[in-house]
């Protein structure tokens, strides 16, 4: 009796599960793997939202049809893997854009690798993921850019002698962390205190109170938005006397701002891309973009968003260039595409090595200034002048 | 007055149902054989309550004995501190002259101890047949072949009336069917002392009649050893050749049954103390 | 080299996390000590909250202490409507079923608040709350000491609201001997039902103060859940008043473990204290008493 | 006052009560008897709701007390004093008692109860803020029955009170029970202690393996040695 | 004999049902690689579940950690294959001792304890577990986790390369057999004297004792082989999906989803569990994706919910929570 269930209900699921792969010319199939679900769906989301926006663009400029499929990984490892064998080996898509941290990216990449699939990511930046040397990964940004313009800035922009590094023990934060604190220690400047925390810390005082007792200049957290929250509200509890309060990602948002409020104002971050930071060459599509995405998605877009969007353009300009060379849309031909890709971006100039990394990524450090994000460092990308000392808790 | 059984009195009943103390005689013979267990000023403390206090007894080879006393008389926790299932406060005990407290109840299994509970037990994802081998297989220490555990389990299973029964689960079985898989298990064991905590309550007066015999044939074919609480006074009256008594975790009789209801602290002890209220 | 002022500071803000810690934990404790049901959803019942108070605060800028009545109302209200429907048709079933069903339950509200209010991380800031105090080197804020006070009430006013009320006294005999209680005249279905609600209450008042003193998510119940647990077997079960104790233990632990030791290795304090109560003690620091 | 007809309980299958049938008069003292395992507490337990009865009709003063549940039948003023008192032992003697008027709403009663009960137990006033849990055997079936009697019972049902009492204990908690009969309540005792019960009570059924018997009125209950017989087997 | 009941033969109506299920499966989806790495997983989760089925389902002994072996097995091979070069077939056995041997560990303390704080020390023991393998960085990589683990090598057999790299199948099938491996070891165990001495634990640990029972060593045995099994499947998990963190590898996932698969599919038959994974799988898969793509968990809560109260005897049946009737407390 109940066997007889149990097999019914596994041929109902094998019967709705075939679904026959049919192979249609015409549009250009575009995957995306990316947590919508789980630890990471706050980010999968955006880049999500971004890669649409670039999708619907895309076919209104080149009249192309694309056909968009994205898949949930939920934050999780074995699903990110399993939604690229639907992209690639189901779906047969063209290429697939998406990905968010870098152990979801890992095993992501190398089945897209098997698939012969090429797999642009957007949001895992650890240095072992293209050490592979897949032919098929490409990504737009990487640890060494972000972690430069920190250890730059707080040498040069700040002039600070101490630094304090609190980091989240997370991957890429963790990564990050000890790539800013050789960076910083080979400059010359001393890093007395460099701790782990763990991701759900709510009392930070402990840990700032070893950066008090230091006499540390100023304060790097490399963590994410919770971790900035309660370390900034501990800080001003404790009027904590450093001279400047440096974050990794993340910070300075529309949205950081928006939940912060006063004590948003003079954080240092890194940001690939903020509202406005565009280099001149690329105002325009900044612009663009931001107010397309203003009238899809009724908010405003974050980095995170641009990257998606970014990542899907060039993406599928590959694709059909690749297409229109060869008559057909190849791995091959999008790959020889992508690699000859050599454009100024709102997040600079985008070219990528033989690895995939970005050859010119590097991270802008900015200050928030009146809610408003202005970059400090590089100097090339200057857009004001730096306040210091100054500290979130200070503000009023 | 009327009686509710049949207009028959008490007496008629008790006289009627159960064997006359005639019948009981060759039941009374006289235990000669070694002291299997001793125990010696066992005491159990509760917070302040003293649920066995300072008890000491010997049951000797072959003997079945009786434990009776109202309810929280302490012979169940009595019964715990034998088995091995509770640490006594202090005192001693001694099974063949060796000292058991102290060991964990598989050692005093493996010792030849096995005892039953008040509520029945049985595991019941297992079938009557495995809940015999279990036992079989486990109550003494030493590799056996499969055949001679197979063929101890079907001996228990017939000496208990369960081989009908063995391929069935526990919670199939009546009250009195489960009540001798708790005797077969422990059995199986091949215990020299058996402990006995009411196998006859639950029963009704029908069931118990014909359980007595059973557990007489236990003592006399498989030469077991029995110590058992009962409440059923006139049940252990026909099967046991000497009782003890216990109240307020005392010890306050040892001896013959038909000596036992004639002993003035033992009425007492069940009817009540004050004679005039 | 760590100054003393530091390490009295470090003391006094594991101190104060501790006591929100017993506040977070409350729920938990006093249902499983009641109704002997570990109720894995306590953490989103403890989130709702937390939302509630976000949206009143975004909202139309009530101030999220005001929010509190409203904040425990409404996860009162998904306790008692968990209880009604799913909770009391396996009352007397394993233990393990109420555990199941109660994660599942959590796995249900967790997502149903990602559909609802996205996956955004957000943060209860009131300006004047956040303004610090200085008493002799060591600093606190307006905040910190407002919902230390709050947690303590929350903790006392349960305390008293057993020992001292009709209803409260009927949950408490309820909890010790449920037959006699029954024949006191006491609805003892009823009480399951009522600590159930009460323990969402409890769990709502908690949201507004994490929310406040950290942030809130959708997938924030669980982390919460588990330190509530740690909390409850250290205290030991029925342990009200030990649960405060308990909660300093760990707060003031986490806090000198990154003092002195590392701050990676905070949490493997609290499982590792976790495991040896357990171990050690495993009706916990303070027995079972109500 | 209470007719119990044909009454059947099983746990199982195991019958623990099986056809019973007794009546308790109003105003004065009935009596259960029984050796232990007879099945007495479980009787209670069914009477009071606690346990649901496979077949029977129990009637309390004219109702049907079928499906009712034990706070239902605590209400309409049938209480009983379970066996091993079963009080709270953290709350304090006064909290153990007011908890047993947790159906009564006016204080005035409350305090005019809890007044009658120390009159009745006088030893309990000087207690009354100990918990519990430190009270003496026959301190602790003291405060059962004041618990019990905060109800304000029609019937009291009485599972044992001597169990495990010293003999002059029993006779001032039996004297108290006189007390409480003569002021109104009607009582049902289950007793294992014969002697006792039967020279309170004035009607006596004896329970054996879940069914009764044997019934009489109390003094010949007394006179008749098929009780002792009954009790020691022989 | 009389000891081959009706519940053996239902049990091995269901084990030849679902067996031929799993053979069939990957023709069933056409060998579509995304079907068939999303039955990999079912099935890794399966042969967990059957093992946690073991010590809980047979020997009684709930535990809410297992996440802690399988992390311990996954991470013990990839540190061996990665680090020291060990061949990842050595490390599947290897991840298989390390498990049963951590589970000693907290086995040897915890079973003093009963029914949910025995569930819940092992639950805090996985913690501990996954807190180390965060911050014992020279060993495991610390957050950053283990990239690039081997693939299990490829098979020759003759001239026919079993490729474990490129195909979804081969794994599949490597898995299952895996699987059916832990089913047998069950099994036989649970067949076998010891099996009885853990049914009999089950049934009542002190009636066990009283029959001469070693409590502890009997459910020390089901522990270890319980842990050992869950042990090799997290090492094959490492080989499969190549990456470890400490996150994924001591994932609540492992803890928590072989007691639903075991609930679902019914604890009393020892198939049960692995039934329970594939239908869950089935159903989050096929139908509540479809439904709701990004908010397919919800249903899946739901309906762990609604399984516990309407039909908690499980696809296949179970004996859990069953109480005497005529009490109504």
């Amino acid at each position: 009796m109940k066997a007889k269930t149990i097999v019914a209900l596994f041929v109902v699921f094998a019967v709705a599960a075939w679904s026959p792969g049919a192979w249609a010319q015409g549009p250009i199939k575009l995957g995306v793997q990316a947590p919508q679900t789980g630890a990471l769906a706050k980010h999968g989301q955006e880049q999500v939202k971004g890669i649409r926006l670039a999708v619907d663009e895309f076919q209104k400029k080149h009249n192309v049809q694309v056909d968009l499929k994205v898949y949930d990984d939920e934050s999780d490892a074995q699903k990110a893997a399993a939604s690229i064998e639907k992209l690639a080996g189901v779906d047969k898509v063209h290429a697939v854009v998406g990905g968010y941290g870098s152990h979801l990216v890992g095993p992501a990449s190398e089945a897209a690798e098997r698939y012969d699939t090429p797999y642009f990511t957007t949001g895992a930046v650890d240095r072992k993921l293209s050490a592979k040397k897949l032919k098929n990964f490409f990504r737009l940004n990487h640890m060494p850019g972000y972690a430069a313009a920190q250890s730059g800035a707080i040498k040069e922009a700040l002039g600070a002698k101490k630094v304090g590094i609190l980091y989240n023990s997370l991957s890429a934060t963790a990564e990050i962390a000890q790539e800013v604190k050789d960076q910083l220690t080979a400059k010359g400047v001393e890093v007395p205190v460099f701790e782990k925390f763990e991701k759900g810390t709510t009392n930070f005082k402990p840990l700032l109170l070893k950066v008090k007792d230091a006499g540390c200049d100023a304060l790097l957290v490399e963590g994410y938005f919770p971790d900035y929250v309660g370390t900034i509200k501990d800080a001003k509890i404790l009027n904590l006397p450093v001279k400047a309060y440096v974050g990794a990602w993340g910070i300075g948002t529309p949205e950081f701002v928006r939940e912060l409020g006063p004590m948003s104002e003079y954080v240092y971050g890194t940001s690939i891309w903020e509202m406005g930071t565009a280099p001149k060459e690329a105002k325009e599509e900044e612009a663009a973009m931001v107010a397309a995405y203003k009238e899809k998605f009724k908010e405003e877009p974050s980095y995170i968003a641009m990257l998606g969007y970014l990542s899907g353009k060039y993406m599928l300009e590959a694709i059909l260039k690749g297409g229109k060379a060869s008559g057909s849309y190849s791995p091959e031909k999008t790959r020889e595409a992508l690699r000859s890709l050599d454009v100024m971006s709102p997040m600079g100039r985008i070219a990528f090595d033989e690895k995939g990394d970005p050859k010119y990524f590097t991270a802008a450090l900015f200050q928030t200034q009146k809610g408003a994000q202005v970059v400090i460092f590089p100097t090339d990308r200057k857009m004001g002048e730096v306040v210091y000392p100054a500290v979130p808790w200070g503000a009023k | 007055m009327k009686s509710r059984t049949n207009g028959e009195g008490l007496r008629d009943k008790v006289a009627g149902a159960n064997p006359a103390p005639v019948t009981i005689a060759p039941m009374t013979q006289p235990a000669t054989g070694a002291t299997l267990l001793e125990a010696r000023d066992l005491s159990k403390h509760f917070g302040g309550l003293r649920a066995v206090a300072s008890i000491s007894f010997r049951v000797r080879q072959g003997e079945i004995v009786g434990v009776i006393g109202p309810n929280g008389a302490g012979k169940t926790t009595l019964f715990a501190l034998l088995s091995g299932f509770l640490p006594a406060t202090s005192g001693e005990v001694l099974f063949e002259d060796a000292p058991i407290l102290g060991l964990r109840p598989d050692t005093l299994c493996h010792l030849g101890m096995a005892r039953t509970f008040q509520v029945v037990r049985p595991f019941p994802e297992m079938t009557v047949f495995e809940n015999v081998k279990a036992a079989a297989v486990f109550g003494k220490q030493g590799r056996r072949s499969n055949q001679e555990i197979l063929s101890d389990v079907e001996e228990v299973l017939r000496a208990t009336g369960l081989a009908p029964l063995a391929g069935q689960h526990p919670p199939s079985l009546s009250l009195p069917q489960r009540k001798r898989l708790e005797v077969a298990r422990a059995l199986a064991t091949r215990p020299k002392l058996l402990l006995l905590d009411e196998v006859l309550a639950g029963l009704n007066p029908k069931e118990i009649q014909e359980a007595l015999p059973f557990i007489r044939s236990l003592n006399e074919k498989h030469r077991v050893t029995i110590l058992m609480i009962e409440h059923n006074l006139r049940a252990i009256m026909g099967v046991c050749q000497r009782i003890l008594v216990l109240n307020f975790g005392q010890l306050i009789f040892d001896g013959a049954p038909s000596d036992a209801v004639e002993d003035a602290r033992v009425i007492e002890a069940y009817l009540g103390g004050q004679q005039h209220a | 080299m760590i100054s003393a002022t530091s390490v009295v500071q470090s003391l006094l803000s594991g101190m104060a996390e501790g006591v929100n810690y017993s506040l977070y934990c409350l729920g938990l404790a006093f249902v499983f000590g009641i109704v002997r049901i570990i109720n894995l959803a306590h953490g989103e019942f403890l989130v709702l909250g937390g939302y509630i108070a976000y949206w009143l605060l975004v909202k139309w800028g009530v101030n999220p202490l005001l929010a509190l009545p409203l904040a425990a109302a409404m996860a009162g209200v998904a306790a008692f409507v968990s209880y009604r429907v799913f909770l009391q048709r396996i009352r007397t079933s394993s233990e393990l079923n109420t555990l199941i069903l109660t994660f599942g339950l959590g796995i249900f509200l967790a997502n149903l608040y990602l559909q609802l209010w996205t996956a955004d991380i957000r943060n209860i800031g009131v300006d004047w709350m956040e303004q610090p105090l200085s008493f002799f080197g060591i600093y606190v804020s307006v905040g910190e000491i407002l919902t230390i006070l709050i947690s303590l009430a929350v903790v006392f006013g349960l305390y008293f609201f057993l020992t001292r009320s009709r209803t409260g006294m009927a949950i408490r005999v309820t909890a010790i001997d449920r037959d006699a209680a029954a024949l006191a005249g006491i609805n003892v279905e009823r009480v399951d039902l009522v600590a159930f609600t009460i323990g969402g209450l409890l769990a709502g008042v908690g949201g507004p103060l994490l929310g406040m003193l950290a942030h809130i998510s959708p997938g924030a119940g669980l982390h919460i859940t588990v330190k509530a647990f740690i909390l409850t077997v250290l205290a030991g079960v029925g342990s009200i008043p030990g649960l405060l104790v308990a909660g300093m233990i760990l707060g003031v632990g986490e806090a000198l473990t990154v003092t002195f030791i590392n701050a990676s290795y905070r949490e493997l304090f609290g499982f590792a204290l976790f495991i040896a109560i357990l171990v050690i003690r495993p009706s916990g620091l303070f027995g079972r008493r109500l | 006052m209470l007719e119990v007809k044909d009454l059947s309980v099983r746990y199982g299958d195991a019958h623990v009560i099986t056809g019973v049938s007794f009546q308790a008069a109003r105003g004065a003292i009935t009596c259960i008897l029984g050796p232990n395992g007879s099945g007495k507490t479980t009787l209670l337990r069914c009477i009071t709701g606690l346990v649901s009865p496979a077949s029977g009709r129990i009637m309390f003063d004219g109702q049907n007390l079928q499906g009712k549940k034990p706070h239902e039948i605590v209400r309409m003023g049938l209480i009983m004093i379970p066996e091993g008192r079963r009080l709270w032992p953290p709350l304090t003697v006064e909290e153990n008692l007011k908890m047993g008027a947790y159906l009564v709403n006016e204080q005035a009663r409350i305090d005019g109860q809890l007044s009658y009960v120390f009159d009745l137990f006088p030893h309990l006033g000087s207690r009354k803020n100990q918990l519990c849990g430190t009270l003496s055997g026959g301190e602790l079936q003291m405060v059962a029955i004041g618990r019990g009697l905060m109800g304000f019972p029609r019937l009291l049902l009485l599972d044992e009170p001597s169990l495990g009492l010293a003999p002059l204990v029993v006779r001032e908690v039996f004297r108290a029970v006189e007390k409480i009969v003569d002021a109104g309540t009607t009582v049902l005792l289950v007793e294992q202690n014969t002697q006792v019960a039967l020279s309170v009570a004035v009607y006596g059924y004896i329970l054996e393996i879940g069914s009764i018997a044997l019934e009489s009125d109390a003094a010949s209950l007394r006179e008749n040695s098929h009780v002792k017989e009954a009790y020691l087997g022989l | 004999m009389g000891n081959l009941t009706r519940a053996f033969v239902s049990e091995r109506t269901a084990g030849c049902i679902v067996t031929g299920f799993v053979l069939a499966l990957p023709f069933l989806l056409s060998f579509n690689p995304y079907y068939t790495s999303v039955f990999v997983s079912a099935l890794i989760l399966g042969a967990v579940a059957i093992a946690w089925n073991l010590l809980a389902g047979v020997c009684g002994q709930v535990s809410f950690g297992h996440a802690a072996f399988f992390g311990i097995g996954a991470y013990t091979s990839a540190v061996l294959v990665t680090k020291w070069g060990f061949s990842p077939y050595l490390g599947l056995v290897a991840g298989g001792v390390f498990g049963g041997l951590g589970s000693l560990i907290i086995g040897i303390p915890a079973f003093r304890l009963r029914g949910p704080y025995f569930a819940l020390a092992i639950l805090g023991f996985a913690e501990v577990m996954k807190l180390l393998a965060l911050n014992l960085t020279w060993l495991t990589e610390g957050s950053l986790g283990i990239m690039n683990i081997a693939p299990l090598p490829p098979l020759e057999v003759g001239s026919l390369k079993i490729d474990f790299y490129a195909s979804r199948t081969t794994n599949y099938y490597v898995v299952a057999l895996l699987m059916f491996a832990v089913y047998l070891v069950v099994y036989f165990l649970r067949r076998s004297n010891l099996g009885l001495a853990m049914s009999a634990v089950h049934g009542d640990d002190e009636t066990a004792a009283g029959i001469g029972v070693n409590v502890f060593r009997t459910k020390a045995i089901a522990l270890t082989v319980s842990a050992t099994c869950t042990g090799v499947m997290g090492a094959f998990y490492a080989h499969y999906v190549r990456f470890l963190s400490p996150d994924t590898a001591f994932d609540g996932y492992w803890s928590v989803m072989p007691i639903v698969a075991s609930l679902f599919g019914g604890m009393s038959a020892l198939i049960g569990p692995m039934a329970g994974a594939l239908v869950i799988t089935g159903l989050d898969e096929f139908v509540f994706k479809r439904f709701f793509e990004t908010g397919h968990k919800l249903f899946f809560g739901l309906l762990l919910a609604v399984v516990i109260v309407w039909a908690p005897t499980g696809l296949l049946g179970n004996r859990v929570g069953k109480r005497s009737e005529g009490d109504k407390r």
